[in-house]
């Protein structure tokens, strides 16, 4: 009998100690998660930012942000392709309320260290800068488009591009006016 | 049919336990002097992680996720796990002598095998359903009896080699590991 | 100050750890197995290398018998009496107290004394040679050098050393792995106390014959058999061979050994030292 | 008496002619047609590559001898053949401070910490040529043009055909690739070469036809029945043929008899198993090329494939036994 | 043209003295009659230092069973009986003989030719085992023990061995040429033994077609067939021999007897027409000395007991850059560490070469090329029994057939790695023995 | 004092739970891509393992043997869970690199293995010590292997370039080959070194 007895009373202990730090944690853990969202957002612009408001529209979420006056000052979306190397890429794309691009940074990667994740490198993400959804074609260079592929990572470079692409569409779809201004 | 297929290859070949996902290193480095015995773990394995899987599965769902304690899953799922290898270890000192001889001492092992755990975890965290997370567990098991057994007749051949000293032994199995990886890595792209 | 969490947290694990339990309790309880435990303490007493001098084939199977049978006088030469004290103290009885045993070379037709007959081009093994021929040295009874017994000894004790063997008498433990080993048999246990004298010829050729092949061969002279006090030394089939028994070591038969290298060995300080009892 | 000292050796005492370096250097001749081909496309710095591997593994067998203090082994040729291998498993223009990088891990990793010739599992050429390639992937993928004045690169055509597709192969000439006038590694190219070279192997007996057909045959059959399913989507079997490794592959490499079976049935499945294995990466895997895993992979079998002949032997014994 | 069915090899037949008529050797002044020419327990001395002996006189008496007595090989005076240096690479008890130059022969020996056909079965193996004739082809297995098969064994097939297929032996061929109506008689003897049950035949390897030729001609209208076999190593090899002629396989642990065979040497053939017709013990033989480092080679016939050194003296010597010395054939022969050795019963030639590849040949790994296993005739793995010898795996080696190996060489012979495959498998057989031995003891 | 100074330091190179008693090699294997990735999973589990080494000294007694191991788990899980419950909270960015490699510490078998073969039988003091210096010898071989992995690989050492943009770092060395080969060198080296202190 004594077995039993004994494993369930560690179980209990066991338990009650894990409830308990997850009453102490819950709240930080949550806050920590938004926190890494808000400071992603914060390094793709490259302004202070006074005020972000999140607009979720569907599965999307899109992010503006204000200057103190409450100016638009940019939008920020979180884009997803699942065409990389190693399946889903995941991006938070700025872009200026004028909808040209202003940088992107990629929050989930499973592309080949050195090789396919040089898609997030400063030197890759500069060709983006400027572009918009009209104009350019939204391709890799060797199939045609405006994108200088990484080196032997066609595949990931490809799938960034349309991982930005998309992007830019949400945003379209989302503020069609701002676009037109 | 696809989907299954592709789990299966992923899970065998692609995203091998051992060598793509690092779990079970040290079982399958500890158990793989033999082919008998590397043979023997990998079905103790097999049998230990098909089992935890779906018994941790429905744990999770019809229990952990109703009640909103997720984060009681390593506790339980863990628990689960160790008590499984014990049954089977004690049930098998009885009923047969000569099997428990062969894999008595790996039993235990088999409780801190990460593969086991890690695997029922995996499952989760992909969102398999149930049939394919033991479909999942299953064949990962045996990518994990692949890799013990192949590198079992590496250790097997390699008895009588002229290996320089310290490289006896531990460091060229890690070695042919890193070789046999190398191959592997042959498969990736076939599953995203 | 009670989380929502705590309830079901505490209920289900609890539940989940005594189901576990109560399943684990009974089944332990069925499939209970008798195992001697007394096996396991006497099995890590022993070395543990299997050398098989204590004529068990394994440490294992010699701790099963003991265990079984209680026998005082089955012995460990390799662990000595300190083995033996402890092993006594284990099992709660007296174990006799193996005898100090070591091995040793009845041969020193190193590659100064011992001439050659032909060279020996081939695997480099005492058996594998004698399997082309009578060995690399005229005499055919010697240590022919090439270390087939050394991968026998689990002790690291030996070493060829000029074309003879060498046993490093510290790290010998006198398990007798090494004597089967020799194909011409110059390898021999005595007690150690025997060590002090001994003859160190293995020569069963004729005395002219063994002239001719070794400077250290044991001629069969019976100058040492006349010249001993205490009869104590009988030529056998062309050697000499010295009775232990009646030996007080005092050293007159190496005085008249005419060999050109005393076949005859007698360690001075082993005498000295009173190891000898 | 006797006015010579004999020596006593066990009998034979006749040996037949072969010896290891004889092997060896057959295997380098069997070679040179197609090395000689590869320097006409590819000019100097195809010689560059192959001298640059064959000095280097000959120099790191020659070191890790010293260091092990064991007899010299450097000129028995086995480094020589790993080295000119290595040469004829890269692009023209790899930087040849990477060639020797790949000599390295031939020589020094993937033979001598195996304990040298004769016990290593894996063959070294093509361990060092998949290290290379997933460590350096850039490098070497740029396939030099052959004839190109200024190291102009291309895809090969496994690469056209898995990046881009069947459409992109319309200029594809079945001629050229026989001949080797296409992008690849210098010994990928000329398939007719390599069998000049194969056809000698064979008339020296040094391979026998049980690995290459297999293998070969295997990789036809296999994307021969895809190509009958789907021709838009899959290169027709010849394609496969004449491309890529293969050809390399299936005769100097899955040959190499200390990484390869004893047994005809061990040799077969050996075969079978990587020519299954090449159709399936190149099918629908992420490299183009898939010739160097499948003979690794299946080099790590090759023990377990022994066992299973030494266990029927033993079964056969201990039933003889019984029945006796 | 018939040959066995698995492995074999084709070493440099280097038949030097194929067409080199056999030679009578002068009895020199000593001899050295050994007491174990044959398997089997040596025989024990029956003379004494200072013995006068005849020329077949028996001086050793065969020792058990298997054994076989041994006789003077001349006349003269015992010198000594002790253990000397044997060709078998040991020592061994022999009785040195100082001849008296007359060769006399003992009283009733060395009759005229008489008809065995009269002959009863019994008195005719009595004749061979007085004779102390053994097998010639090289294992010395005591011949009238040979031919007394258990009655529950029916021979049906009796083959006299003319294969000689190692390189450099011609003593069968010559014998062949020279003695083709003895070796006849000899045979038809042994096939008398048998009722007439068992079909004889001669095999003789492709490569001497005058000893075809001859034997064919000899053997005509005696139910005696002749079979061409190919030239291929080792086609004289009892197991390899039987199968090329019968297609039946001796397994493993099996005697010819078991599957109704009979196999003897020719010299065997010859020795036993002379013990049964001319009242002759075997107490001279034709032996082959040949090599590269010997002046002259030639085919001889020398009593037993004669010294290698007064073999390579009537030769014309050996060449300075002699460095070994081989009894028997270069498969299968032994090197000596002196000349003071005698020949024996079973010494079918003596080489004197210069293996240059002892210097330059360093035994290396194995690179697992298979060449052993295509040439094994046993259809053994010897690579893997090589491995299992070299690290002491001898029971692993003898379920891998250790037993079944007959030692002929060929794995050596082609190893490109010239791994001492033979040599291991020699050591792991010893080490076995010895520990059964042991076991036993 | 020498036993508890000889207890808190052996882990570090002569019993190294990595090097010399091939224990929890997964998360080292695996994690080891960045040398902070190592630096982290080492203190995260030296924590489990001081944590659960004391507990299970104290309570050792009191556990049967049948359910031993079961509660051996449990306590050293609940140690792990929360290890990754405050990682989560503090440190989110360590936790993203981790991954699944966190609640996987429950069965880093370094951990029940000390559990088994010291804590439960010694006092609650060299317990604290064996747990102590065996995570120092964890973390140090996690940060070796992730040293040289992360500058061979990838060219930088905690994430500070060593090369410059354009250059080739070994990438194989990022890579599962890498985590392997590098293991295996390193231990090859302690064996070498071993081997030379024992001759001298
Ligand atoms: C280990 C390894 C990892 C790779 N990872 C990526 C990657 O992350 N992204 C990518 O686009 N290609 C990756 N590749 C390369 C692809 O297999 C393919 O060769 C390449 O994308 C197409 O070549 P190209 O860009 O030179 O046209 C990887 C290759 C290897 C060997
Ligand atoms: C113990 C033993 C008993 C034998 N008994 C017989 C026998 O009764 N009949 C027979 O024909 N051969 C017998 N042989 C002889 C062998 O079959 C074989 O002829 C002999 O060993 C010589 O063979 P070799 O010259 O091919 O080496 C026996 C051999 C041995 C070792
Ligand atoms: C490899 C090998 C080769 C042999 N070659 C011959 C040979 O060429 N001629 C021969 O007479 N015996 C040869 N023998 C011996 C025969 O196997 C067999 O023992 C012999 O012919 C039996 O006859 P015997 O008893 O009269 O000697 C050879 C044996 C072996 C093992
Ligand atoms: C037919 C044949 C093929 C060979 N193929 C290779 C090869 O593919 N790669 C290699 O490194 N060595 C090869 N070698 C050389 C040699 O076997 C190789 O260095 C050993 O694998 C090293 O132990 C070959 C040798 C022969 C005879
Ligand atoms: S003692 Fe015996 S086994 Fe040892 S080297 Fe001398 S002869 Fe060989
Ligand atoms: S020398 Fe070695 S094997 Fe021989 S008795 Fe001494 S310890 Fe044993
Ligand atoms: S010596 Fe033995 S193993 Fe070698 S070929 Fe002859 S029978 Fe086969
Ligand atoms: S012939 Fe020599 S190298 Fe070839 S497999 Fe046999 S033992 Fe090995
Ligand atoms: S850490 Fe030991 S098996 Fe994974």
């Amino acid at each position: 009998m004594r077995p039993i007895i004994i494993l369930t009373i560690v179980g209990l202990i066991s338990a009650s100690l894990l409830a308990f730090v997850d009453d102490i944690t819950r709240e930080p853990i949550a806050q920590a998660k938004a926190l890494m969202e808000r400071r992603a957002i914060e390094e793709v612009f490259p302004f202070p930012l006074d005020s972000l408001r999140t607009i979720t529209a569907g599965e999307t979420s899109f992010f503006e942000a204000r200057d103190t006056e409450g100016k638009l000052k940019g939008i920020a979306v979180k884009s997803s392709t699942e065409k990389g190397y190693s399946g889903k890429i995941e991006i938070i794309l700025a872009v200026e309320p004028d909808h040209t691009i202003i940088d992107y940074k990629v929050i989930y990667t499973n592309e080949t260290p050195g090789l396919g994740d040089k898609i997030s490198k400063p030197k890759f993400r500069e060709q983006f800068k400027g572009k918009t959804l009209e104009g350019p074609i939204w391709k890799v260079h060797k199939d045609g488009g405006f994108v200088d592929e990484l080196t032997a990572a066609t595949i990931s470079s490809r799938a960034i591009t349309d991982a930005v692409h998309r992007g830019l569409e949400h945003i379209n779809q989302q503020y069609p006016n701002t676009a037109a201004q | 049919m696809a989907e299954y297929l592709l789990v299966i290859v992923s899970a065998v070949f692609v995203n091998n336990v051992v060598f793509a996902r690092f779990l079970g290193i040290c079982p399958y480095l500890g158990v793989s002097k033999k082919i008998d015995t590397a043979l023997g773990m990998g079905f103790a394995v097999t049998f230990v992680m098909t089992l935890a899987t779906a018994i941790t599965y429905v744990l999770y769902y019809g229990v952990l996720v109703p009640f909103k304690i997720e984060f009681m899953q390593t506790v339980m799922y863990i628990l689960v796990i160790a008590s499984l290898v014990q049954l089977v270890e004690i049930v098998l000192k009885k009923v047969s002598k000569s099997l428990y001889n062969a894999l008595g001492i790996y039993l235990p092992l088999i409780t801190t095998n990460c593969a086991i755990l890690g695997v029922a975890l995996i499952a989760i965290q992909d969102k398999y359903s149930l049939v394919m997370s033991v479909v999942f567990a299953f064949f990962s098991a045996i990518g994990f009896v692949l890799a013990i057994v192949i590198f079992a007749g590496i250790r097997e051949k390699l008895e009588d080699a002229d290996i320089p000293g310290p490289f006896k032994n531990v460091p060229i199995g890690l070695i042919s590991a890193a070789i046999l990886s190398l191959a592997f890595m042959g498969f990736s792209g076939l599953v995203k | 100050m009670i989380s929502e969490a705590f309830i079901p947290a505490v209920t289900s694990l609890g539940s989940l750890a005594l189901t576990l339990g109560i399943i684990i309790y009974f089944v332990s309880k069925k499939f209970y197995v008798e195992e001697d435990p007394m096996v396991t303490i006497i099995n890590g007493i022993l070395p543990g290398v299997n050398c098989g001098a204590c004529a068990y084939p394994s440490c294992n199977q010699f701790a099963e018998e003991l265990v079984r049978t209680k026998d005082t006088s089955m012995t460990c030469p390799v662990g000595g009496p300190d083995l033996a004290a402890k092993l006594g103290e284990s099992l709660g009885i007296e174990m006799a107290e193996p005898k100090p045993i070591t091995c040793s070379v009845i041969c020193q037709g190193n590659s100064e004394n011992a001439r050659q007959s032909a060279e020996y081009v081939g695997i480099q093994d005492c058996w594998a040679a004698m399997q082309a021929f009578a060995g690399p040295k005229q005499c055919r009874y010697s240590c022919l050098g090439l270390g087939s017994c050394i991968a026998w000894c689990d002790f690291n004790a030996m070493r060829i050393e000029n074309g003879l063997i060498v046993i490093d008498k510290d790290l010998c433990t006198g398990c007798g792995a090494c004597v089967p080993a020799c194909p011409t048999g110059v390898l021999v246990m005595q007690e150690k106390k025997a060590e002090r004298i001994f003859i160190a010829c293995n020569s069963h050729d004729r005395g002219a014959d063994t002239k001719r092949a070794c400077d250290a061969g044991c001629t069969a002279c019976q100058k040492c058999v006349k010249v001993c006090p205490e009869e104590a030394i009988v030529i056998e089939n062309f050697v000499a061979r010295i009775i232990q028994e009646k030996c007080t070591a005092c050293g007159k038969c190496l005085e008249v050994c005419p060999s050109k290298v005393n076949c005859i060995v007698l360690k001075k300080d082993m005498i000295k030292s009173k190891q000898v009892s | 008496m006797e006015p010579v000292k004999l020596k006593v050796s066990y009998a034979p005492f006749v040996r037949s002619k072969d010896s290891i370096e004889s092997v060896m250097y057959n295997v380098a001749l069997a070679l040179l047609p197609a090395t000689a081909m590869s320097v006409y496309y590819f000019g100097i710095p195809a010689l560059l590559v192959t001298i640059t591997a064959i000095a280097a593994s000959v120099g790191f067998e020659w070191l890790t001898d010293k260091i092990r203090k064991k007899p010299d082994s450097c000129l028995d040729g086995s480094a020589f053949v790993t080295g000119l291998l290595l040469a004829l498993n890269v692009p023209s223009g790899l930087p040849l401070w990477m060639v020797v990088v790949g000599a390295f891990v031939a020589i020094v990793v993937t033979k001598h910490l195996f304990g040298g010739l004769g016990y290593n599992i894996f063959n070294p050429a093509l361990v060092a040529r998949v290290f290379l390639l997933i460590s350096f992937p850039v490098a070497m993928t740029s396939w030099t043009v052959p004839f190109s004045v200024d190291m102009q690169t291309a895809a090969s055509p496994l690469g056209i055909l898995k990046t881009d597709g069947m459409a992109a192969l319309s200029s594809f000439s079945y001629m050229d690739a026989l001949l080797g006038k296409t992008g690849g590694s210098l010994g990928e190219t000329s398939v007719l070469a390599l069998l000049i070279g194969a056809a000698w192997l064979f008339y020296k007996r040094y391979i026998t036809v049980s690995i290459p057909l297999s293998f070969i045959g295997s990789t036809l059959v296999f994307t021969g029945i895809f190509y009958l399913i789907d021709p838009t989507t899959y290169a027709s079997p010849l394609f496969h043929f004449l491309t890529g490794g293969l050809v390399l592959g299936a005769f100097f490499m899955a040959t190499d008899m200390v990484t390869s079976p004893l047994s005809l049935r061990g040799q077969l499945l050996f075969g079978i198993g990587c020519g299954l294995l090449t159709a399936v990466i190149r099918l629908w895997g992420g490299y183009p090329e898939g010739v160097s895993f499948a003979i690794l992979i299946m080099n790590s079998l090759v023990p377990l494939l022994d066992k299973w002949d030494l266990d029927e032997i033993k079964a056969k014994k201990q039933q003889s036994l019984t029945t006796a | 043209m018939k040959t066995f069915s698995i492995g074999g090899i084709h070493p440099p037949e280097s038949k030097l003295t194929a067409s080199k008529a056999v030679e009578k050797m002068p009895v020199p002044s000593e001899i050295v009659v050994s007491m174990s020419q044959h398997l089997g327990k040596p025989a024990k001395p029956l003379v004494k230092v200072g013995d006068e002996v005849k020329k077949g006189q028996r001086i050793g008496e065969a020792d058990g069973f298997i054994s076989a007595h041994i006789h003077a090989s001349t006349s003269g005076k015992v010198k000594s009986v002790k253990s000397v240096p044997h060709p078998g690479g040991n020592y061994s008890l022999s009785v040195t003989i100082t001849t008296d130059g007359e060769d006399t022969w003992a009283e009733g020996l060395n009759t005229a030719p008489i008809d065995w056909k009269g002959l009863s079965k019994e008195s005719i193996i009595e004749k061979i085992k007085d004779a102390g004739i053994v097998g010639m082809g090289g294992a010395g297995f005591p011949s009238s023990v040979k031919l007394s098969p258990p009655p529950d064994k029916t021979i049906d097939t009796i083959i006299l061995n003319g294969a000689e297929c190692e390189p450099f032996l011609t003593a069968d061929h010559r014998v062949m040429v020279e003695s083709a109506v003895e070796v006849i008689k000899g045979l038809e003897i042994i096939t008398s033994l048998f009722a007439g049950k068992a079909k004889p035949y001669i095999g003789i390897e492709a490569n001497k077609p005058d000893a075809i030729e001859a034997m064919s001609k000899a053997a005509k209208g005696t139910g005696i067939e002749i079979v061409t076999l190919e030239t291929k190593y080792p086609q004289g090899a009892e197991k390899q021999l039987i199968n090329a002629i019968t297609g039946r396989t001796i397994e493993e642990g099996q005697l010819p007897f078991d599957k109704g065979c009979l196999v003897h040497n020719i010299g065997t053939a010859v020795a036993i027409y002379d013990a049964v017709c001319c009242n002759r013990p075997l107490v001279e033989r034709v032996l082959t000395v040949s090599g590269m480092e010997i002046t002259s080679a030639r085919n001889i016939r020398a009593v037993i007991g004669t010294r290698f050194s007064d073999i390579a003296a009537f030769c014309g010597d050996m060449t300075e850059k002699t460095n070994q010395v081989i009894t028997g054939g270069p498969m299968m022969g032994r090197s000596q560490f002196t000349l003071e050795v005698p020949i024996t019963k079973t010494t079918s030639g003596i080489l004197f070469i210069n293996n240059a590849g002892l210097e330059n040949s360093r035994e290396r790994t194995c690179i697992r090329c298979g060449k052993c296993i295509d040439a094994c005739p046993q259809s053994l793995e010897p690579w893997l029994l090589g491995n299992e010898a070299q690290f002491r795996r001898f029971d692993e080696a003898e379920i891998y057939g250790l037993a079944n190996c007959t030692e002929c060489g060929s794995c050596t012979f082609v190893c490109p790695s010239k791994r001492e495959l033979v040599h291991w498998i020699k050591y792991a057989k010893a080490l076995v023995n010895n520990r059964k031995q042991r076991k036993t003891a | 004092m020498n036993e508890a100074i000889n207890t808190l330091t052996r882990g570090f190179i002569k019993e190294n739970p990595v090097t010399k008693m091939l224990l929890g090699l997964c998360p080292v294997l695996a994690v080891t891509t960045t040398a902070v990735n190592g630096l982290g999973m080492g203190l995260a589990t030296t924590f489990v393992l001081i944590g659960s080494n004391v507990v299970i000294s104290m309570t050792s007694k009191m556990i049967p043997d049948t359910v031993r191991i079961p509660s051996f788990v449990l306590i050293i899980a609940t140690f792990v869970t929360i290890v990754d419950m405050l990682i989560k909270a503090f440190s989110p960015e360590l936790n993203q690199s981790l991954g699944i490699f966190i609640p996987l510490i429950v069965v880093n078998c370094m951990i029940l293995g000390r559990a088994e073969a010291f804590a439960s039988r010694s006092g609650v003091w060299y317990s604290l010590l064996d747990g102590i210096g065996m995570g120092i010898g964890f973390t140090l071989a996690l940060l070796a292997l992730a040293s040289i992995r992360e500058v061979l690989g990838s060219g930088t050492i905690f994430n500070m370039p060593l090369i410059g943009e354009d250059g080739t770092p070994l990438l194989v060395f990022a890579l599962p080959p890498g985590a392997f080969a590098g293991l295996g060198a390193i231990i090859a080296l302690m064996n070498a070194l071993e081997k030379k202190r024992g001759v001298n």
